[in-house]
């Protein structure tokens, strides 16, 4: 009997103490981030998709055409292409497109590359309402940044 | 030890040498079919690698900073129930069973993971079909968990667990009838 | 009776848990035989998100599977990640320095920490409780842009590599894990207090969903479920792997074997891991997080391999099957829930509705991993 | 010739609803196929009866009425016929057309008889009343005149409440 | 006769208990379960209370009885539900139905 | 539960943009009830959304309703197998005009990672058998993205955007 | 007496009484959203309307205009009757409830028996549409708002009539007017019964689980039964479910409200008057909002046995120490 009773005490006991946390909780400022007005700013570290980097003095992409990226992607969303312009000895990059839909930001690619020609963008809000929106033809963006 | 104990008493379970079945087994992992294989898939390291293995006992204590497990066993597939019971006898308790499709030998190997919670002491428990009749004990009287990696190795690989209570696919759907995991599969 | 009588009497009917219901965590379908509020039988019905993992290793290199380790199991991404790249260092036999030996600690601690700390809301919000999974989520937010800070990814970390780790840590990171580790300090008796203690979640739990330690045994179930029944087993102190060894911290072992002590387990649990993040960030040494020595092509040698990892949920295990090229010949997994909810139907048998549910959630399931 | 609008018009417009509530949910009740649907009907037609009561001048037993009936034994009724709910095809098949035609002049029979009587008996009102019959007054002879019956009807209560449950229970076990 | 005027009238209320108590009485024997002459058994209770409030209203001199009447008809009724249903579960988990032709055989 | 088929647009092919029309599309995108319905990793950012960090609530979408009776939009949070799809198709059929589908995470939109060659086990996106309407890619996207494609898919229904873009930097 | 002003009162306060219920169910919702909101430490809605305002009216247009549609293989009839079964008894109830002394629509001297009688009807509500829609889940979730229901009613009528046995009235008015301060309130009136605020609280806890609300939400437990017994309502029919569940909770409250703390009267004593009844009955059905935001649900046997163990006992103890009361005094 005194434990029905001691059970009904702790029980009541209990319950108002998680009431009294969550009133608390109600009082203390939100924590909310307000999207489209606020926004974070993405670490330096952030995995977006990939993007060519620029070259300082140039201006256009550091990109080899070695390849490495397109081999070392685990699913193949990379395709890059290039010639040799006339009278030059390295290949220029011509072509350089990114399916980002099957992309698993693993970092392989970025990884792979020795001149340091791709990076992870800071893109972390994407949407539309068209699919193929999302294979970028990373240079023709680069073109348009610069 | 335990290691000690569960070595001997698995000692009698195990694939003794001296039997036509071991015979056939040792066959398998002779060089020339390795080599043969080898020479399909990977025509540089196979062969060292294999040739280390070559004169591999049934039973065989392994070095577990290399291996990652403690005891190799080798049974006969109408063996494994009994290997179960012995390990159970023991309180180890199974980790997974799986398959291995090993093409060129036209085999199965079904492996049985078993691990203690007491002491560190992880044992290999693997026996081989042939490809052409995959069919061995089921240990889910023994081991309940081990329903499910069965079911799930039949899914994988067609293997069949006989006096398995239920053997229809977990993973695929319903309706499946391939065993994606074998290596001659095409979708 | 007449046999009539006897044949006729079960008054059960079918229903069907998911694929797409609440409490299943996402695409878990449970086929229940009721008899009335209770469960006669209930058989869980897998690959709803089966993904092909294990097909997936076979065609690919070693470093290509990366990415989807961290997909099977989300919420504790890191462990698998570890497990992964532990077993190709065995059996490839690739040291890894010790600096990234710690940092792939501290992060997958963290990640624990995270994991639990989702399961916690989930679990509370499968008992009816929704405002608990809000405030845990506030939390793990603080993990999230720890790691983010560190891995680039929320969730799906691809971090680990063979020999090492994709990058080295800043100082801002150790500064903030450690503030992040006092904050959590503070909210874990908040928790307590709003959860733990509350008497309508101690009915819901004590003596609810038995697991008795040799039903344990015989389905392999391991992690905070086997811990909840009595066995002292955790692969961070029985198979000490990486550097698990130099940290002073306790398992926390329960004897009850109801849904309550699966509770406490993980919560204690969370407790342990910030020890152990602090103990090493303190002796976090300096040097390459990166082994020099890793060959482009990993090609281990022919023969099989096993590892396995303590990740949130059980013991993860990686065999390897090679056979020298640069692809495994056959890769498994093995996951602890997959062995977990096996023992579901059995446990489960002649509970009430809710019961089993409660049971379900104190198994903490991540469905993409059972399913892999 | 009363206006529709007045009180008095309204009131016997509310009252001819209540009559055509009381008449449609009975019909329900006795002539659905589906069991669930007889007792909605059925608790229609509870409805319409609490109203009757409430144009008789006894609030009080209306809202028991709703209370009891509707509230309480259209309820378990229903609760019944989840728990045992009957194939509805084979109760199609079972609806004898004759046994129908027969039940149904049965009912109408004892209908047209009782209100042939109803008709042509000649009422006499009281002389005199003894009091309002309010709530009151029906709680205070229920506590002296009628306190035995009182009593007796919390006996009867309390025997089907406990062998409603022995009952049940029964059939549990030998299930 | 004023439509609008029945309300005050005692036939009416006759008329209905009767009607009531003839629909309840076909229900009995129309019905061929259990729970389903039990709802016809309430309408034939509904009838006979409404008699009573009836008779109550118009010609009793003391109003008190029939509500008093009605109250132990409703107290009566809800015990016999109850006693009814617990019946009906009873029986329906031996024989697995609740149809009246399907209990014959009164074995247990 | 049954299914129903349901002529897909129906109600879009019948509406002419009219000032009443305006209002039931301002209505119906600021109560977006989305279903409670997570595939894979991707579900788990989607909690996150919701959770007070994001707050989903603020566009009045926090309404996550487990039964599809009662939803407006899916959310496609995750690889769909063979096994599933058919399910998929069932909750879609399951709602009521008019509805929506986002497919969040790479997934949802191709197949993402999972698609190799000889692949034997998912649906290379969830356009191959729902008529997706936005598209959130990102493995898993951020919840911001997933706040993006729901702001978009207000945009869809009203035709204009009340909230300001932002530009990742 | 002139009857047709009478007649258009009746007309109008029932308007109004449906607009209270509708615009009250439409404001909960809000209420609701926005306290769950800030407990989790959230903003809740915001951007439709000031504060999010509009939300409600949002949902509204929405739920009105979707495809209205009969899910296969439910009982066409009975599946539309459900909610307005649930409803009407609800706004029913409203027609008794004193706002102040003036405005109520109909002063009964049985108010506080026709709450009840209405109440009980709602569960059939439930009842039915839970089983009509054919679906598993439906049907259990109304088997336990049904057991829930009957378990929880005994407490509370007995709760109910020891306040009858107080107040010695039923008139929702009178009972008002016996608490003119905050010392006269009910739930401090320690004369009457030493057990009063434990009456109280037991009231507050049945018609919490009458109306089927959190931590007893065991009807509509959404990680066990999808939506409980509204799993098959599309658009409008959940719309009047929920319209029906909000206009319970207010009722509930008013009710407890009106027992307990004064009802429309100024806990100082001063300027009484609708106001303060609507304070009142807004502070609890905040703290309804506060708890469910708080709790976990409750187990269906520790529910059972909350009424059967705990509040059964105390509430009958409660009664007769009340009787004792006014018997020695």
């Amino acid at each position: 009997m005194s434990g029905y009773f001691t059970e009904l005490f702790t029980g009541t006991k209990s319950l108002a103490i998680g009431l009294g946390i969550t009133i608390k909780a109600f009082f203390q400022p939100v924590v909310t981030l307000q999207y489209p007005y606020e926004t974070l700013e993405m670490k330096p570290r952030f995995r977006g998709h990939i993007q060519l980097t620029q070259d300082e003095e140039t201006g256009e992409s550091k990109c080899i055409v070695c390849g490495m990226c397109q081999k070392a992607c685990p699913t193949g969303c990379i395709t890059v292409a290039g010639k040799k312009p006339e009278g030059s000895k390295k290949k220029a990059l011509t072509r350089y497109i990114l399916n980002f839909t099957t992309c698993s930001l693993c970092g392989q690619c970025v990884e792979s590359c020795k001149p340091n020609a791709i990076e992870f963008s800071k893109d972390y809000n994407l949407a539309s309402f068209d699919k193929n929106d999302f294979i970028f033809d990373l240079l023709k963006r680069l073109k348009e940044k610069s | 030890m335990l290691l000690d104990t569960i070595k001997k008493e698995l000692a009698a379970v195990a694939l003794s040498t001296e039997e036509e079945v071991s015979a056939e087994d040792l066959a398998a992992t002779e060089t020339p079919e390795t080599v043969e294989r080898a020479e399909g898939e990977a025509p540089a390291e196979a062969p060292e690698g294999k040739e280390e293995e070559k004169p591999r006992p049934p039973i065989m204590e392994t070095d577990y900073r290399a291996k990652g497990f403690h005891l190799d066993v080798q049974v006969a597939p109408d063996k494994v129930v009994e290997a179960a019971k012995i390990l159970y006898k023991e309180n180890f308790f199974i980790e997974a069973v799986t398959g291995v499709d090993w093409l060129k030998e036209e085999e199965f190997e079904v492996v049985y993971d078993y691990n203690n919670m007491a002491e560190l002491c992880r044992v290999v428990v693997r026996t081989r079909v042939p490809r052409s009749t995959p069919q061995l004990p089921t240990i889910s009287e023994v081991y309940a968990g081990a329903n499910w990696h069965e079911r799930e190795t039949h899914d994988f690989f067609g293997i069949e667990f006989m006096g398995h209570p239920d053997l229809s696919p977990l993973l695929l759907p319903e309706d499946a009838d391939f065993h994606p995991l074998l290596k001659d599969y095409t979708p | 009776m007449s046999e009539f009588a006897l044949s006729q009497t079960q008054e059960t009917f079918v229903m069907n848990l998911g694929p797409q219901h609440p409490a299943t965590h996402g695409v878990l379908r449970v086929k229940l035989t009721m008899d009335g509020e209770y469960v006669v039988r209930a058989e869980p019905v897998l690959g709803y998100i089966h993904r092909m993992h294990e097909k997936m290793g076979e065609n690919r290199t070693w470093a290509k599977f990366l990415p989807n380790t961290g997909r099977m199991d989300y919420l504790h991404a890191l462990a698998y990640n570890h497990g992964h790249v532990m077993a190709v260092e065995r059996a490839a036999g690739i040291e890894v320095p010790e600096r990234a030996e710690y940092l792939r600690v501290i992060t997958t601690e963290l990640n624990r920490i995270s994991s639990h700390l989702l399961w916690f809301g989930a679990f509370v919000l499968d008992l009816g409780g929704f405002t608990p999974l809000l405030y845990a989520f506030d939390d793990r937010e603080q993990i999230l842009d720890l790691l983010e800070g560190v891995t680039g990814s929320r969730l799906t970390y691809c971090y680990y590599r063979f020999g090492g780790v994709y990058n080295d840590v800043e100082d801002d990171f150790l500064v903030g894990t450690k503030a992040f580790i006092s904050r959590l300090r503070s909210r874990l008796p908040m928790y307590h207090g709003l959860v733990t203690k509350n008497i309508i979640l101690i009915k819901r739990l004590k003596d609810i969903g038995p697991i008795p330690p040799d039903m344990v045994t015989r389905y392999g179930a391991t992690g905070p479920v086997a811990r909840g029944s009595g066995f002292n087993f955790d692969l961070r102190k029985n198979e000490p792997y990486s550097v698990y060894p130099e940290f002073d911290f306790d398992i926390p072992v329960y004897t009850e074997c109801d849904s309550m002590a699966r509770y406490m387990v993980r919560m204690d649990e969370m407790e342990q891991s910030m020890r152990i993040i602090e103990q090493a960030i303190d002796k976090l040494p300096e040097g390459p997080v990166k082994a020099k020595k890793v060959p482009k092509t990993l090609k281990p040698p022919a023969g099989d391999y096993y590892c396995a990892v303590e990740a949130a949920r059980g013991s993860f295990g990686v065999r390897i099957v090679s056979d020298g090229t640069n692809t495994p010949y056959r890769l498994k997994l093995r996951s602890p829930t997959y062995s977990n909810l096996s023992l579901f139907e059995e446990a489960s048998e002649g509970m009430l509705l809710a019961d089993a549910l409660a049971l379900m959630g104190s198994l903490d399931l991540v469905i993409p991993e059972i399913d892999r | 010739m009363n206006s529709l609008f007045s009180a008095d018009g309204l009131t016997g417009l509310v009252f001819l609803g209540t009559i055509a509530t009381t008449v449609v949910g009975a019909i329900i009740a006795t002539n659905s196929v589906r069991l669930i649907r007889a007792v909605v009907g059925l608790a229609i037609c509870f409805i319409g009866v609490a109203a009757l009561y409430y144009f008789l001048n006894s609030p009080f037993v209306a809202l028991m009425e709703m209370l009891i009936y509707v509230g309480a034994v259209c309820v378990t009724i229903a609760f019944a016929i989840m728990l045992a709910e009957p194939h509805p095809e084979k109760q199609v098949g079972k609806n004898n057309a004759l046994a129908g035609v027969a039940s149904l002049s049965v009912g109408a029979m004892l209908f047209w008889g009782l209100t042939v009587l109803a008709r042509n008996t000649n009422w006499k009102a009281a002389v005199s009343v003894a009091n309002d019959g309010s709530m009151r007054e029906v709680g205070k002879s229920l506590l002296t005149t009628y306190s035995m019956v009182f009593e007796l009807i919390s006996v009867v209560l309390l025997v089907a409440i406990i062998g409603a449950l022995v009952l049940a229970r029964q059939g549990r076990e030998k299930a | 006769m004023n439509l609008l005027n029945i309300s005050n009238n005692l036939e009416t209320y006759l008329i209905i208990g009767a009607f009531l108590f003839g629909m309840g009485f076909y229900g009995l024997l129309q019905r061929r379960t259990l729970i389903g002459m039990l709802i016809a058994a309430e309408l034939i209770l509904s009838g006979a209370s409404i008699n009573f409030m009836a008779f109550n209203r118009f010609l009793a001199p003391d109003p008190t009885v029939g509500q008093i009447f009605t109250l132990f008809i409703m107290a009566i009724a809800a015990a016999e539900a109850s006693i009814a249903l617990s019946i009906v579960i009873a029986v329906y988990r031996n024989y697995r139905s609740i149809d009246t032709e399907d209990i014959v055989e009164l074995k247990g | 539960m049954g299914t129903e088929s349901v002529q897909p647009s129906l109600i879009q092919s019948v509406v002419k943009l009219t000032q009443l029309d305006k209002l039931l599309g301002l209505g119906r995108a600021n109560s977006l009830w989305p279903m409670t319905f997570g595939l894979a990793c991707c579900a788990i950012e989607m909690m996150a959304t919701g959770a007070s960090r994001f707050d989903l609530a603020r566009f009045g979408a926090e309404v996550f309703r487990p039964s599809p009776r009662q939803c407006d939009v899916m959310i496609v949070a995750g690889t769909i197998n063979h096994k599933m799809a058919p399910a998929v198709k069932t909750l879609y059929d399951q709602m009521p005009e008019p509805k929506w589908v986002i497919a969040m995470g790479n997934c949802a939109i191709s197949g993402g990672p999972f698609v190799f060659k000889g692949q034997y086990g998912i649906v290379e996106g969830a356009d191959k058998f729902l008529p997706v309407d936005v598209y959130v890619p990102g493995c898993p996207p951020r919840p911001e993205a997933l706040i993006e494609g729901i702001l978009h898919l207000e945009e869809k229904i009203t035709g204009s955007r009340r909230w300001p873009r932002v530009e990742a930097k | 007496m002139n009857p047709i002003p009478e007649v258009l009162r009746l007309v109008i306060y029932l308007t109004c009484l449906i607009l209270f219920a509708a615009l009250n169910a439409a404001y909960l919702v809000w209420v609701e959203r926005k306290g769950a909101g800030h407990i989790q430490r959230r903003i809740g809605p915001k951007e439709v309307g000031p504060f999010g305002l509009l939300q409600p009216l949002a949902d509204g247009i929405k739920l009105m205009t979707k495809q209205l549609f009969l899910p296969a293989g439910v009982d066409p009839v009975l599946f539309k009757v459900a909610p307005i079964l649930l409803l009407v008894p609800a706004v029913m109830s409203f027609v008794t409830i004193p706002f102040s002394e003036t405005l109520v629509a109909r002063d009964i001297n049985l108010g506080l028996l026709m709450i009840f009688a209405f109440a009980s009807v709602n569960v059939l509500g439930v009842l039915i549409g839970g089983w009509a829609s054919n679906n598993k889940y439906a049907v259990i979730s109304a088997a336990r708002a049904v057991s829930q229901n009957v378990a929880y009613e005994i407490p509370m009528l007995i709760t109910v009539i020891t306040m009858v046995m107080v107040t010695q009235t039923m008139n929702l008015n009178e009972i008002v007017m016996q608490q003119p301060n905050i010392f006269k309130w009910y739930v401090f009136r320690f004369t009457a019964s030493p057990l009063m605020p434990v009456a109280f609280l037991i009231f507050f806890i049945c018609s919490l689980a009458e109306t089927n609300r959190a931590p007893f939400d065991l009807a509509e437990a959404e990680s066990e039964l999808i939506a409980g017994a509204y799993t098959e309502y599309p658009g409008m029919g959940f719309g009047v479910f929920f319209m029906g569940e909000y206009a319970n909770i207010v009722i509930g409250c008013a009710v407890t409200t009106i027992l307990f703390l004064g009802g429309w009267q100024c806990p100082f004593g001063l300027a009484p008057g609708w106001w303060w009844f609507l304070a009142k009955l807004y502070l609890l059905i905040w703290t309804v909002v506060w708890i469910r935001w708080t709790y976990p649900r409750v187990q269906f046997y520790a529910l059972l046995n909350l009424s059967w163990k705990v509040l059964i006992p105390i509430s009958l103890v409660n009664l007769l120490l009340t009787g004792a009361m006014i018997k020695v005094f």
